[in-house]
Protein backbone atom coordinates (compact mmCIF):
# COMPACT_ATOMS: atom_id res chain seq x y z
CA UNK A 1 0.00 0.00 0.00
CA UNK A 2 0.98 3.54 -0.80
CA UNK A 3 1.55 6.03 2.11
CA UNK A 4 2.67 10.16 2.64
CA UNK A 5 4.39 10.49 5.46
CA UNK A 6 5.88 13.72 7.07
CA UNK A 7 9.16 14.24 8.92
CA UNK A 8 9.04 17.69 11.73
CA UNK A 9 11.50 19.28 13.62
CA UNK A 10 14.55 17.43 14.89
CA UNK A 11 13.84 14.69 13.21
CA UNK A 12 13.35 16.59 10.07
CA UNK A 13 16.62 17.55 10.14
CA UNK A 14 18.03 14.21 11.67
CA UNK A 15 16.55 12.27 8.64
CA UNK A 16 16.78 15.07 5.73
CA UNK A 17 13.42 14.67 5.15
CA UNK A 18 10.71 16.47 5.36
CA UNK A 19 7.92 14.56 3.30
CA UNK A 20 7.76 11.28 0.76
CA UNK A 21 5.75 9.03 -0.43
CA UNK A 22 6.23 5.39 0.10
CA UNK A 23 5.15 2.12 -1.06
CA UNK A 24 5.08 -0.10 1.69
CA UNK A 25 5.75 -4.50 1.60
CA UNK A 26 2.50 -5.73 2.90
CA UNK A 27 3.69 -7.06 6.15
CA UNK A 28 3.87 -3.32 7.13
CA UNK A 29 1.06 -2.37 8.88
CA UNK A 30 1.55 -0.72 12.19
CA UNK A 31 3.29 1.87 13.24
CA UNK A 32 5.73 -0.16 14.97
CA UNK A 33 6.77 -2.13 11.39
CA UNK A 34 6.89 1.01 10.02
CA UNK A 35 9.81 2.71 12.22
CA UNK A 36 11.66 -0.93 11.43
CA UNK A 37 11.26 -0.52 7.85
CA UNK A 38 12.78 3.22 7.88
CA UNK A 39 15.68 1.79 9.99
CA UNK A 40 16.68 -0.34 7.42
CA UNK A 41 17.94 2.59 5.42
CA UNK A 42 21.09 3.53 7.42
CA UNK A 43 22.80 4.16 10.94
CA UNK A 44 20.75 8.00 11.41
CA UNK A 45 17.54 5.63 10.24
CA UNK A 46 18.13 3.48 12.88
CA UNK A 47 19.10 5.33 15.48
CA UNK A 48 16.24 7.62 15.00
CA UNK A 49 13.65 4.62 15.83
CA UNK A 50 16.16 2.57 18.60
CA UNK A 51 14.07 4.15 21.16
CA UNK A 52 16.50 6.03 22.64
CA UNK A 53 14.69 8.70 22.02
CA UNK A 54 10.91 9.69 22.04
CA UNK A 55 9.69 9.82 18.53
CA UNK A 56 5.78 10.65 18.13
CA UNK A 57 3.73 9.42 15.55
CA UNK A 58 0.40 10.74 14.04
CA UNK A 59 -2.01 9.49 11.45
CA UNK A 60 -4.37 11.47 9.66
CA UNK A 61 -3.67 14.45 12.21
CA UNK A 62 -3.90 12.87 14.90
CA UNK A 63 -1.73 11.20 17.80
CA UNK A 64 -1.38 7.50 17.87
CA UNK A 65 0.64 5.10 19.60
CA UNK A 66 3.08 2.75 17.80
CA UNK A 67 0.50 -0.39 17.49
CA UNK A 68 -1.68 1.80 15.23
CA UNK A 69 -2.56 0.20 11.94
CA UNK A 70 -1.80 2.13 9.10
CA UNK A 71 -3.99 2.17 5.91
CA UNK A 72 -3.49 2.64 2.09
CA UNK A 73 -3.90 6.50 1.17
CA UNK A 74 -2.80 7.30 5.10
CA UNK A 75 -0.81 10.72 6.08
CA UNK A 76 1.67 9.50 9.19
CA UNK A 77 3.90 11.73 10.64
CA UNK A 78 6.63 11.55 12.73
CA UNK A 79 8.32 14.13 15.86
CA UNK A 80 9.60 14.73 18.77
CA UNK A 81 7.50 15.80 21.93
CA UNK A 82 5.75 19.18 21.01
CA UNK A 83 7.04 22.38 22.74
CA UNK A 84 4.56 24.98 21.37
CA UNK A 85 2.66 27.61 23.85
CA UNK B 1 4.74 35.89 10.19
CA UNK B 2 2.04 33.22 9.97
CA UNK B 3 -0.42 32.74 12.29
CA UNK B 4 -2.28 29.32 13.81
CA UNK B 5 -5.66 30.24 14.97
CA UNK B 6 -8.88 28.99 15.85
CA UNK B 7 -12.06 30.71 18.09
CA UNK B 8 -14.42 28.22 18.63
CA UNK B 9 -16.95 30.73 19.44
CA UNK B 10 -15.89 35.21 19.65
CA UNK B 11 -14.40 35.99 22.30
CA UNK B 12 -15.19 39.17 22.19
CA UNK B 13 -16.63 41.27 25.62
CA UNK B 14 -19.66 41.78 23.94
CA UNK B 15 -22.11 39.34 25.27
CA UNK B 16 -23.82 40.36 28.18
CA UNK B 17 -23.73 37.58 30.36
CA UNK B 18 -19.66 37.30 30.36
CA UNK B 19 -18.71 38.41 33.80
CA UNK B 20 -14.98 37.36 33.18
CA UNK B 21 -12.43 37.19 30.51
CA UNK B 22 -9.44 35.69 31.99
CA UNK B 23 -6.20 35.61 29.22
CA UNK B 24 -2.60 34.35 28.98
CA UNK B 25 -0.04 35.66 26.55
CA UNK B 26 2.87 34.13 26.38
CA UNK B 27 6.18 35.72 24.91
CA UNK B 28 9.72 35.08 23.98
CA UNK B 29 12.38 35.62 27.08
CA UNK B 30 15.63 37.05 26.13
CA UNK B 31 17.37 34.21 28.06
CA UNK B 32 17.15 30.29 28.82
CA UNK B 33 18.85 27.58 30.11
CA UNK B 34 21.77 30.43 30.81
CA UNK B 35 21.89 31.25 27.59
CA UNK B 36 21.16 34.77 25.40
CA UNK B 37 18.58 34.37 23.17
CA UNK B 38 18.38 36.20 19.34
CA UNK B 39 15.56 34.60 17.78
CA UNK B 40 13.12 31.60 18.38
CA UNK B 41 11.79 29.83 15.26
CA UNK B 42 8.36 27.77 16.06
CA UNK B 43 7.99 25.02 13.38
CA UNK B 44 4.57 23.54 13.06
CA UNK B 45 2.26 20.85 11.57
CA UNK B 46 -0.87 22.90 9.85
CA UNK B 47 -3.33 20.33 9.49
CA UNK B 48 -2.97 18.64 12.55
CA UNK B 49 -2.53 21.90 14.28
CA UNK B 50 -6.17 23.20 13.22
CA UNK B 51 -7.36 19.82 14.43
CA UNK B 52 -5.50 19.72 18.05
CA UNK B 53 -6.48 23.58 18.85
CA UNK B 54 -10.53 22.48 18.43
CA UNK B 55 -9.83 19.41 20.04
CA UNK B 56 -8.38 20.97 22.72
CA UNK B 57 -11.45 24.12 22.51
CA UNK B 58 -13.95 21.28 22.75
CA UNK B 59 -12.78 19.48 25.92
CA UNK B 60 -12.40 22.91 27.29
CA UNK B 61 -16.09 23.40 26.69
CA UNK B 62 -17.21 20.02 27.93
CA UNK B 63 -15.31 20.69 30.99
CA UNK B 64 -16.44 24.06 32.04
CA UNK B 65 -19.61 26.03 31.77
CA UNK B 66 -17.76 28.81 29.20
CA UNK B 67 -19.07 31.45 27.13
CA UNK B 68 -16.47 31.73 24.16
CA UNK B 69 -12.50 31.07 23.80
CA UNK B 70 -9.58 32.01 21.38
CA UNK B 71 -6.63 30.66 20.90
CA UNK B 72 -3.38 32.65 18.59
CA UNK B 73 -0.33 31.02 18.31
CA UNK B 74 2.45 32.69 16.04
CA UNK B 75 4.77 30.44 14.17
CA UNK B 76 7.77 31.00 12.25
CA UNK B 77 10.61 33.50 13.75
CA UNK B 78 10.34 35.29 16.96
CA UNK B 79 12.47 37.54 18.63
CA UNK B 80 12.60 38.42 22.71
CA UNK B 81 9.87 40.24 23.89
CA UNK B 82 7.75 38.72 20.60
CA UNK B 83 3.91 37.32 21.87
CA UNK B 84 3.97 33.65 21.16
CA UNK B 85 0.43 32.10 22.21
CA UNK B 86 -3.50 34.53 23.23
CA UNK B 87 -5.44 32.36 24.72
CA UNK B 88 -8.54 34.19 26.52
CA UNK B 89 -11.54 32.37 27.67
CA UNK B 90 -15.00 34.07 28.96
CA UNK B 91 -17.62 32.87 31.29
CA UNK B 92 -20.17 33.97 33.11
CA UNK B 93 -18.00 33.50 36.75
CA UNK B 94 -14.49 33.58 37.43
CA UNK B 95 -13.41 30.21 38.25
CA UNK B 96 -14.59 28.29 34.94
CA UNK B 97 -12.60 30.94 32.85
CA UNK B 98 -9.59 30.72 35.24
CA UNK B 99 -9.39 26.59 34.54
CA UNK B 100 -10.36 26.56 31.31
CA UNK B 101 -7.65 29.01 30.05
CA UNK B 102 -4.65 27.26 31.90
CA UNK B 103 -6.50 23.76 30.88
CA UNK B 104 -5.80 25.19 26.80
CA UNK B 105 -2.62 26.30 27.97
CA UNK B 106 -1.76 23.42 29.45
CA UNK B 107 -2.77 20.92 26.43
CA UNK B 108 -1.74 23.56 24.06
CA UNK B 109 1.88 22.83 25.04
CA UNK B 110 1.97 19.25 25.15
CA UNK B 111 -0.35 18.22 22.88
CA UNK B 112 -0.43 20.92 19.68
CA UNK B 113 2.24 20.07 16.83
CA UNK B 114 4.85 22.78 17.61
CA UNK B 115 8.16 22.64 18.03
CA UNK B 116 10.71 25.72 19.04
CA UNK B 117 14.20 26.15 17.95
CA UNK B 118 16.61 28.90 19.73
CA UNK B 119 19.51 30.71 17.72
CA UNK B 120 21.69 31.83 20.89
CA UNK B 121 25.33 32.90 20.41
CA UNK B 122 26.58 29.43 21.04
CA UNK B 123 23.98 28.22 18.11
CA UNK B 124 21.16 27.23 17.26
CA UNK B 125 19.20 24.06 18.92
CA UNK B 126 15.87 22.64 19.57
CA UNK B 127 14.01 23.46 22.62
CA UNK B 128 13.42 20.01 24.37
CA UNK B 129 10.27 19.21 25.68
CA UNK B 130 9.72 19.82 29.88
CA UNK B 131 8.60 17.34 32.47
CA UNK B 132 6.82 19.84 34.08
CA UNK B 133 4.71 20.61 30.95
CA UNK B 134 3.55 16.84 31.37
CA UNK B 135 2.88 17.37 34.83
CA UNK B 136 1.02 20.30 34.32
CA UNK B 137 -1.26 18.32 31.68
CA UNK B 138 -0.79 15.46 34.29
CA UNK B 139 -3.49 17.55 36.76
CA UNK B 140 -6.52 17.86 34.70
CA UNK B 141 -6.94 13.65 34.29
CA UNK C 1 -16.62 56.98 37.08
CA UNK C 2 -13.46 56.91 39.41
CA UNK C 3 -10.60 54.79 39.54
CA UNK C 4 -9.09 52.77 42.29
CA UNK C 5 -5.48 51.13 41.06
CA UNK C 6 -2.35 50.18 42.19
CA UNK C 7 0.40 48.82 40.39
CA UNK C 8 3.44 47.06 42.37
CA UNK C 9 5.74 47.53 39.41
CA UNK C 10 4.57 48.44 36.38
CA UNK C 11 3.22 45.08 34.63
CA UNK C 12 3.82 46.34 30.70
CA UNK C 13 5.28 43.40 28.90
CA UNK C 14 8.38 45.25 28.14
CA UNK C 15 10.89 43.05 30.27
CA UNK C 16 12.61 40.76 28.49
CA UNK C 17 12.42 38.13 31.35
CA UNK C 18 8.65 38.15 31.11
CA UNK C 19 7.40 34.57 29.61
CA UNK C 20 3.60 35.42 30.95
CA UNK C 21 1.95 37.74 31.31
CA UNK C 22 -2.17 36.37 32.93
CA UNK C 23 -5.14 38.80 33.01
CA UNK C 24 -8.62 38.94 34.58
CA UNK C 25 -11.41 41.38 33.64
CA UNK C 26 -14.59 41.37 34.88
CA UNK C 27 -17.18 42.91 34.09
CA UNK C 28 -21.12 43.55 34.73
CA UNK C 29 -23.67 41.27 33.52
CA UNK C 30 -27.07 41.72 32.77
CA UNK C 31 -29.05 39.19 34.73
CA UNK C 32 -27.94 38.47 38.28
CA UNK C 33 -30.20 36.17 40.66
CA UNK C 34 -33.02 36.28 37.88
CA UNK C 35 -33.12 39.82 37.61
CA UNK C 36 -32.24 42.64 34.63
CA UNK C 37 -30.04 44.48 35.99
CA UNK C 38 -29.95 48.58 35.06
CA UNK C 39 -26.40 49.67 36.50
CA UNK C 40 -24.33 48.40 39.24
CA UNK C 41 -23.29 51.37 41.89
CA UNK C 42 -20.19 51.00 43.33
CA UNK C 43 -18.78 52.26 47.00
CA UNK C 44 -15.68 51.90 48.21
CA UNK C 45 -13.58 52.67 51.10
CA UNK C 46 -10.78 54.76 49.73
CA UNK C 47 -8.54 54.63 52.48
CA UNK C 48 -8.63 51.32 53.00
CA UNK C 49 -8.68 49.87 49.76
CA UNK C 50 -5.38 51.71 48.92
CA UNK C 51 -3.96 49.39 52.00
CA UNK C 52 -6.14 46.34 50.69
CA UNK C 53 -5.10 46.26 47.51
CA UNK C 54 -0.92 47.15 48.00
CA UNK C 55 -1.46 43.97 50.59
CA UNK C 56 -2.93 41.77 48.47
CA UNK C 57 0.04 42.47 45.95
CA UNK C 58 2.71 42.36 48.34
CA UNK C 59 0.94 39.17 49.33
CA UNK C 60 0.97 37.61 45.85
CA UNK C 61 4.82 38.71 45.38
CA UNK C 62 5.77 36.68 48.64
CA UNK C 63 3.71 33.65 47.64
CA UNK C 64 5.02 33.55 43.82
CA UNK C 65 7.89 34.42 41.53
CA UNK C 66 5.96 37.04 39.57
CA UNK C 67 7.60 40.00 37.88
CA UNK C 68 4.80 42.89 38.05
CA UNK C 69 1.10 43.16 38.97
CA UNK C 70 -1.36 45.32 37.86
CA UNK C 71 -4.79 45.94 39.26
CA UNK C 72 -7.76 48.54 38.60
CA UNK C 73 -10.76 48.45 40.03
CA UNK C 74 -13.82 50.67 39.13
CA UNK C 75 -15.90 52.76 41.78
CA UNK C 76 -19.30 54.42 40.59
CA UNK C 77 -22.01 53.44 38.62
CA UNK C 78 -21.91 51.03 36.06
CA UNK C 79 -23.72 49.32 33.10
CA UNK C 80 -24.02 45.97 31.42
CA UNK C 81 -20.62 45.10 29.52
CA UNK C 82 -18.78 47.92 31.65
CA UNK C 83 -15.67 46.29 33.29
CA UNK C 84 -15.51 46.42 37.04
CA UNK C 85 -11.86 45.25 37.43
CA UNK C 86 -8.31 44.38 36.02
CA UNK C 87 -5.83 42.56 37.22
CA UNK C 88 -3.01 41.24 35.54
CA UNK C 89 0.08 39.45 36.60
CA UNK C 90 3.73 38.85 34.79
CA UNK C 91 6.36 36.46 35.44
CA UNK C 92 9.05 34.40 33.59
CA UNK C 93 6.52 30.97 33.68
CA UNK C 94 3.00 30.58 32.89
CA UNK C 95 1.56 28.33 37.07
CA UNK C 96 3.50 31.67 38.61
CA UNK C 97 1.07 34.37 37.11
CA UNK C 98 -1.96 31.68 36.21
CA UNK C 99 -1.58 31.61 40.37
CA UNK C 100 -0.73 34.85 42.01
CA UNK C 101 -3.93 36.26 39.13
CA UNK C 102 -6.47 33.56 40.80
CA UNK C 103 -5.31 33.98 44.02
CA UNK C 104 -5.39 38.66 43.90
CA UNK C 105 -9.18 37.99 42.39
CA UNK C 106 -9.90 35.45 45.39
CA UNK C 107 -8.86 38.37 48.16
CA UNK C 108 -10.22 41.47 45.98
CA UNK C 109 -13.48 39.76 46.34
CA UNK C 110 -13.31 38.87 50.15
CA UNK C 111 -10.95 41.41 51.68
CA UNK C 112 -10.87 44.34 49.70
CA UNK C 113 -13.61 47.38 50.81
CA UNK C 114 -16.04 47.51 47.65
CA UNK C 115 -19.42 47.05 48.15
CA UNK C 116 -21.97 46.33 45.07
CA UNK C 117 -25.44 47.89 44.74
CA UNK C 118 -27.70 46.58 41.87
CA UNK C 119 -30.19 48.62 40.41
CA UNK C 120 -33.25 46.39 38.82
CA UNK C 121 -36.43 46.60 37.92
CA UNK C 122 -37.79 45.75 40.91
CA UNK C 123 -35.84 48.78 42.77
CA UNK C 124 -32.52 48.14 44.28
CA UNK C 125 -30.87 46.23 46.62
CA UNK C 126 -27.47 45.58 47.72
CA UNK C 127 -25.87 42.35 46.56
CA UNK C 128 -25.00 39.70 49.27
CA UNK C 129 -21.62 38.46 49.75
CA UNK C 130 -21.25 34.90 48.07
CA UNK C 131 -20.15 32.10 50.17
CA UNK C 132 -18.77 30.67 47.10
CA UNK C 133 -15.84 33.72 47.09
CA UNK C 134 -14.92 32.35 50.90
CA UNK C 135 -14.44 29.13 50.09
CA UNK C 136 -12.35 30.62 46.88
CA UNK C 137 -10.46 32.44 49.42
CA UNK C 138 -10.02 29.34 52.02
CA UNK C 139 -8.42 27.40 48.78
CA UNK C 140 -5.08 29.48 49.33
CA UNK C 141 -4.46 29.18 53.10
CA UNK D 1 -11.21 59.37 74.43
CA UNK D 2 -12.08 60.48 70.78
CA UNK D 3 -12.54 58.48 68.24
CA UNK D 4 -14.08 59.21 64.10
CA UNK D 5 -16.42 56.06 63.18
CA UNK D 6 -17.57 55.47 59.39
CA UNK D 7 -20.33 53.56 58.29
CA UNK D 8 -20.49 51.79 54.47
CA UNK D 9 -23.03 50.15 52.25
CA UNK D 10 -25.93 48.61 53.58
CA UNK D 11 -24.96 49.87 57.26
CA UNK D 12 -24.96 53.62 55.94
CA UNK D 13 -28.26 53.29 55.02
CA UNK D 14 -29.36 51.53 57.82
CA UNK D 15 -27.92 54.08 60.30
CA UNK D 16 -28.44 56.63 58.24
CA UNK D 17 -24.70 58.13 58.85
CA UNK D 18 -21.77 57.75 57.14
CA UNK D 19 -19.05 59.49 59.61
CA UNK D 20 -19.26 60.74 62.96
CA UNK D 21 -16.66 62.23 64.80
CA UNK D 22 -17.46 60.51 68.63
CA UNK D 23 -16.03 61.23 72.48
CA UNK D 24 -16.42 57.41 74.30
CA UNK D 25 -17.26 56.70 77.68
CA UNK D 26 -13.82 55.34 79.50
CA UNK D 27 -14.93 51.96 79.56
CA UNK D 28 -15.43 51.49 75.95
CA UNK D 29 -12.44 50.49 74.79
CA UNK D 30 -13.16 47.71 72.21
CA UNK D 31 -14.80 46.91 69.07
CA UNK D 32 -17.54 45.28 70.86
CA UNK D 33 -17.78 48.10 73.92
CA UNK D 34 -17.84 50.11 70.89
CA UNK D 35 -21.05 48.23 69.15
CA UNK D 36 -22.77 47.41 72.76
CA UNK D 37 -22.30 51.42 73.12
CA UNK D 38 -23.94 52.44 69.91
CA UNK D 39 -26.63 50.04 70.25
CA UNK D 40 -28.02 52.21 72.95
CA UNK D 41 -28.84 54.69 70.62
CA UNK D 42 -32.06 53.22 69.09
CA UNK D 43 -33.67 50.23 67.64
CA UNK D 44 -32.04 50.36 64.29
CA UNK D 45 -28.79 50.52 65.91
CA UNK D 46 -29.68 47.92 68.30
CA UNK D 47 -30.74 45.46 65.17
CA UNK D 48 -27.39 46.46 63.53
CA UNK D 49 -25.25 45.22 66.38
CA UNK D 50 -27.40 42.19 67.90
CA UNK D 51 -25.20 39.56 66.00
CA UNK D 52 -28.39 38.36 63.78
CA UNK D 53 -26.47 40.13 60.38
CA UNK D 54 -22.39 40.18 59.76
CA UNK D 55 -20.77 43.66 60.67
CA UNK D 56 -17.39 44.08 59.20
CA UNK D 57 -14.86 46.28 61.46
CA UNK D 58 -11.83 48.24 60.34
CA UNK D 59 -8.98 50.12 62.96
CA UNK D 60 -7.09 52.57 60.92
CA UNK D 61 -8.02 50.81 57.39
CA UNK D 62 -7.28 47.48 58.89
CA UNK D 63 -9.66 44.76 59.20
CA UNK D 64 -10.28 43.93 62.67
CA UNK D 65 -12.39 41.10 64.72
CA UNK D 66 -14.47 42.46 68.25
CA UNK D 67 -12.17 41.94 70.43
CA UNK D 68 -9.49 44.56 68.59
CA UNK D 69 -8.49 47.18 71.14
CA UNK D 70 -9.52 50.99 70.16
CA UNK D 71 -7.67 53.88 71.09
CA UNK D 72 -7.67 57.95 70.79
CA UNK D 73 -7.92 59.31 67.12
CA UNK D 74 -8.17 55.80 65.87
CA UNK D 75 -10.39 55.75 62.20
CA UNK D 76 -13.05 52.73 62.96
CA UNK D 77 -15.12 51.38 60.47
CA UNK D 78 -18.29 49.08 60.26
CA UNK D 79 -19.35 47.61 56.64
CA UNK D 80 -21.43 44.57 55.74
CA UNK D 81 -19.31 41.88 53.98
CA UNK D 82 -17.32 42.98 50.83
CA UNK D 83 -18.41 42.45 47.63
CA UNK D 84 -16.13 43.85 45.26
CA UNK D 85 -14.11 42.48 42.03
Amino acid sequence: MNINILYFARIKESVNYSSENLDLPSDVKTVTALKNHLSLRGENWANLFNGKQVVRAAINHTLVDDLAAINAGDEVAFFPPVTGG
Amino acid sequence: MRLAEHANQDVANNASNIGALVSFVGQVRDMNDGDSINTLTLEHYPEMTEKALLGIESEAKNRWDIIGSLIIHRVGTLKPLDQIVLVAVTSAHRGEAFKACEFIMDYLKTSAPFWKKESTNQGERWVDAKLSDDAAKARWK
